[in-house]
């Protein structure tokens, strides 16, 4: 690698002038953002969860800011694959940028199922596999906490596509290296690092959480070194390409996991605040390489 | 239901503020691309502060437009509109907008208006669009009661108008004037008075929703609404007006915002 | 449980008029702040880390300021038991407040072994056994990430003393439930929730790491949510007191934690802006509950 | 080893503040307090915002006292220091202080100071303090020459003195004049300084170093110096100021700050 690191990046066999990917369920499909005209700067869009069934997602409310995060639980909210393929996938046809469908699923089996529906669809480049979402089917604990379920789940989808795949991981633990490994085994074409971090309000006055499950996805900028350590100790580890997700609010955030071993690098929460992030970070990252 | 312009993310001067009630703000920002395309009951998404902090934008009813701007007007309640209650003329601001369906404006629908405390702020706008037969206020006491010419204002201290609740003001005779009627308040106000609406009138109730948002315009899922079927619809995107019989107010009251 | 909680605390048998303890790591082993007279409103003291042989540490710089955070790379710097039981210990006989030790080891015997040396000192009131440092003796993984190693250090610690013990978890990697209740079956009388996160500055035009060791640990205010999340969940699933650690800045935030389930409430990286941060937390505290 | 009065946290006023050079300014703290224990060579941890972020304070060497209280020179070189160059008189700061110790001064010491850029900063206080021989200062170029009422100056580029760095003005003569010699600069300088001194001269020098740091008071251990017994010592605590025999320059080079 050298460094500054590149901002044109090669990945899955392809050239991307920007590294930056919206990252799943802050995008939608990329189709309301194609309206809204914020897709320049944007390397490749990640969908929102898809499952097999429609869900309709946990109860309001499912977000709740703190003093210096996010905290959500939309419960993967979706109208399930077939609606998905049928009515929003050709919506998406004319995105400027490759599209990405992450897929949730409730037991090892469903992943390979949703893939396998998605593959009559030509819009998409590939998938990323959502094993952070808690394996209904067997107890509850993320997929991606179990390295044997990891190859599992990457060895159904392998078998249904022959589109490249990212398996995207959970930081609530486990061990995130043996689970990238475990992908790879499985056939992964890449590792996203990582899913949200559980966290949690309290209301102290009454005891309650304001968030109905309780515990939450927590984003915040003040990530950022949890998911560089992250990023570098799988990018070390693994041979396929790691995309980062989380903690980037500017230029110099992405430049920094890139310098980390990242190949792609998501942003999500900072669209809440910047629709535009895509151009915006593109133009610090210009500014402080000179590239 | 009205077509909506695309929002754009524009930085706004602001160029008036007035503390018009203890703790509640109004803002007149510059921006002839809202004042060209926005419509009553839309709202705008604001970023509190340059920082990095309060990560999410602030949801704002545009309360009326100028001619060459709008205005907001907000309670000061937390961090996000602390920070907002401190922006002063020579500022300049990104504030995003308009966004979301606002109030469903048949030409020549006459209205009623029937607001509690502060969500009477966007009437404002409405009540410059449409034919309004009557307007319906309460709230808490007169710190609370917006300036809008309101027909009848009622407190629940007695301190403006007669004690009393909002629910109290609304007669058959009202409700009969109205080919609309619009909603906008707390929800226990709301579902008040969606209850006290007998069921003939109430197809011609319009509810207007808050959620705590993220995006805004319709990426996130943040901000869902339960709906009657039993599912969600997204206060930003499909709202934040709906018609009153789309919401489930058990569920959405369960929320507690 | 009453909400709001109460300030006073029962911890270990006996009544603290402030929940506040002051970190491991954080404090030294309180004699310094008892010269800088900002003991007040403190609970408790958590000695520095102590192992069976002196340590020098890590080579600096061990600090990096991040944007909203600080990443450590101490090293577990200490002049070893002896010195501590002969040299240091004895000046710290006048604090005001209980003091604990923290006690590092390489192996799982290491950890019995610097307790049974410190028990003939009767300064302090029991131990927080520091099972996040790495397991040098099988690996170099936490030993805390794998329960059957957290029961087998419990177990040795209870053998050698009467005094009660709090185990200290990592949060990086493994189950912290699963651990915790491997602690309470081997003894511990309280589970501390939890050590640092592992976090990494990358400088993005070099390549480098700044702090040599690459990987350091990483606080900051803005970690709370993840801490409460955790300590609500350690404090359902065992019946000894869990204390917590990390993401205190304000009052506020030790009220969330003490809602969240925590019975005393750590504050570490916040004494490095505020050295009277225990006695700023209690006036905070006071004033927003009225008691 | 003069000892040290306890230090305190004191809320200061900003009374002046001055860009002395590009980029350097000095502010002058009221501070009663600290203007009555401060010794040379003793250093501030300054809270550079109100705000959380960010997390720890920041060390100054005391540059120089006032009747009632003290100034502070710095760089402006960061996040942090950006916050405290704009800090303006009226300005309340929490400052920490003294702290450390300082240059270690006998009575009847004749004193050799050399100085590299900025870290020259903190000898107006020695100087106003002890009974100087000679001051020798380097710098890269004018705008980086603290106003010191120098005996030499070069810089780098020559816009100052002469062209040169500040080895080239150590001789035999000054080293021989002083009883004590102390060096405050960069590193690099203060080790080409430390390997231009004769072998039967060191022991007389005294090396001012910086960390960073976490508490600024010892307990952290955040701010290790590496010393030639292969050990560590507290730069805040236990220095800011050593003997020069004291530093293992090798390891303390490799920390690169
Ligand atoms: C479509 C829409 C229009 C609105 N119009 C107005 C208006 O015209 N005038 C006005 O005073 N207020 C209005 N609100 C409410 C306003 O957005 C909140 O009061 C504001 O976001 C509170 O932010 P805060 O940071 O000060 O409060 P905090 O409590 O510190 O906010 C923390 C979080 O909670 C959210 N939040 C808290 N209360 C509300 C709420 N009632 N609605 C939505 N999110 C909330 C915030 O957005 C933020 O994410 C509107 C809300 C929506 C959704
Ligand atoms: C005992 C002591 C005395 C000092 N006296 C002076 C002085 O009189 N004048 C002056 O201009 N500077 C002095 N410094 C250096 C000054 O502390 C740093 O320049 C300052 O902390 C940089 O902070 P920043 O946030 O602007 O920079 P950033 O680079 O944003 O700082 C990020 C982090 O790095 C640390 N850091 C960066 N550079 C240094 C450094 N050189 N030394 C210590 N920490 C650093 C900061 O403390 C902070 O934790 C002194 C340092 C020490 C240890
Ligand atoms: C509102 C919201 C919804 C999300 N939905 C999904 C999802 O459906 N699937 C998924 O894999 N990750 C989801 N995430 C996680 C993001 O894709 C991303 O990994 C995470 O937000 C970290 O990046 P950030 O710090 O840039 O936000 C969601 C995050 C947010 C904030
Ligand atoms: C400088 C520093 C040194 C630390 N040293 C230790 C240590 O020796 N032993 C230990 O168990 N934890 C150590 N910790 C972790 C703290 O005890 C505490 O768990 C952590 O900082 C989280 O709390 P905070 O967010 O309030 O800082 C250290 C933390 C810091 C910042
Ligand atoms: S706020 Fe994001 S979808 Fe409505
Ligand atoms: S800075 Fe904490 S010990 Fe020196």
């Amino acid at each position: 690698m050298s460094f500054p690191p590149n901002i044109k990046r090669k990945f899955w066999g392809k050239l991307f002038d920007s590294p930056i990917m919206l990252a799943s369920g802050t995008a939608g499909f990329g189709e309301e953002l194609l309206n809204l005209n914020c897709l320049a700067g944007v390397g490749a869009v990640v969908s929102k969860a898809v499952s097999l069934k429609p869900r309709a997602g946990n109860p309001p409310p499912r977000l709740l800011e703190t003093p210096y995060g996010l905290l959500n639980s939309i419960g993967l909210a979706n109208p399930g694959v077939h609606h998905v393929l049928n009515h929003i996938l050709p919506e998406t046809s004319n995105l400027p940028c490759p599209l990405l469908i992450n897929v949730a699923g409730e037991s090892v089996e469903e992943f390979a199922d949703v893939v396998s529906i998605l593959e009559s669809s030509n819009v998409h480049m590939g998938y990323e596999i959502n094993v952070s979402c808690p394996n209904v089917a067997d107890g509850g604990a993320a997929f991606g906490v179990d390295p044997e379920v990891v190859l599992r789940v990457a060895m159904g989808v392998s078998r249904v596509t022959a589109r490249p795949f990212s398996v995207k991981l959970t930081p609530n633990g486990g061990d995130m290296v043996l689970s990238a490994k475990a992908a790879v085994e499985g056939g992964a074409s890449a590792i996203t690092v990582c899913n949200t971090f559980l966290g949690m309000h309290m209301d102290w006055r009454t005891g309650k959480s304001i968030i109905k499950r309780k515990v939450a996805g927590y984003t915040s900028p003040a990530l950022l070194p949890l998911v560089v350590a992250k990023v570098w100790q799988v990018s070390n580890a693994v041979s396929v390409p790691v995309i980062s997700s989380g903690g980037v609010s500017h230029g110099e955030d992405v430049l920094q996991l890139l310098a980390a071993g990242a190949q792609m690098v998501q942003v999500g929460t900072r669209l809440m605040r910047r629709p535009f992030a895509g151009a915006e970070l593109m133009d610090e990252m210009k500014k402080l390489t000179g590239e | 239901m009205l077509s909506c312009a695309v929002p754009l993310d524009y930085d706004c001067l602001v160029t008036r503020r007035e503390e018009v009630l203890p703790g509640v703000v109004k803002i007149f920002f510059q921006c002839e691309g809202i004042a060209a395309t926005a419509l009553p009951g839309q709202f705008v998404q604001i970023e509190p502060s340059p920082g990095t902090f309060p990560v999410t934008r602030r949801p704002i009813t545009i309360n009326s437009l100028t001619d060459d701007g709008f205005e907001l007007l907000f309670d000061v309640i937390g961090r996000g509109t602390e920070l907002m209650a401190v922006m002063s003329p020579g500022d300049t601001v990104r504030v995003l907008g308009p966004l979301g369906h606002g109030w469903m404006t048949d030409p020549g629908s006459k209205w009623l208006l029937i607001g509690g405390g502060l969500g009477a702020a966007g009437f404002q706008f409405l009540k410059d669009s449409v034919d309004t037969a009557a307007i319906l206020i309460g709230a808490s006491c007169s710190d609370r009661v917006i300036p809008l010419d309101a027909s009848f204002v009622v407190t629940e201290d007695g301190s403006t108008g007669s004690r009393g609740l909002v629910t109290s003001l609304i007669s058959e005779e009202h409700l009969s004037n109205a080919d609309s009627i619009a909603v906008c308040g707390p929800v226990a106000m709301m579902e008040a008075v969606w209850k006290t609406i007998p069921e003939k009138h109430r197809h011609k109730v319009q509810i207007s929703t808050e959620s705590r948002m993220g995006c805004g315009w319709g990426v996130c899922d943040g901000c869902s609404i339960p709906i009657s079927d039993g599912g969600y619809k997204k206060c930003c995107k499909e709202g934040p007006v709906f018609p009153g019989t789309d919401i489930d107010w058990k569920r959405w009251k369960e929320a507690g915002l």
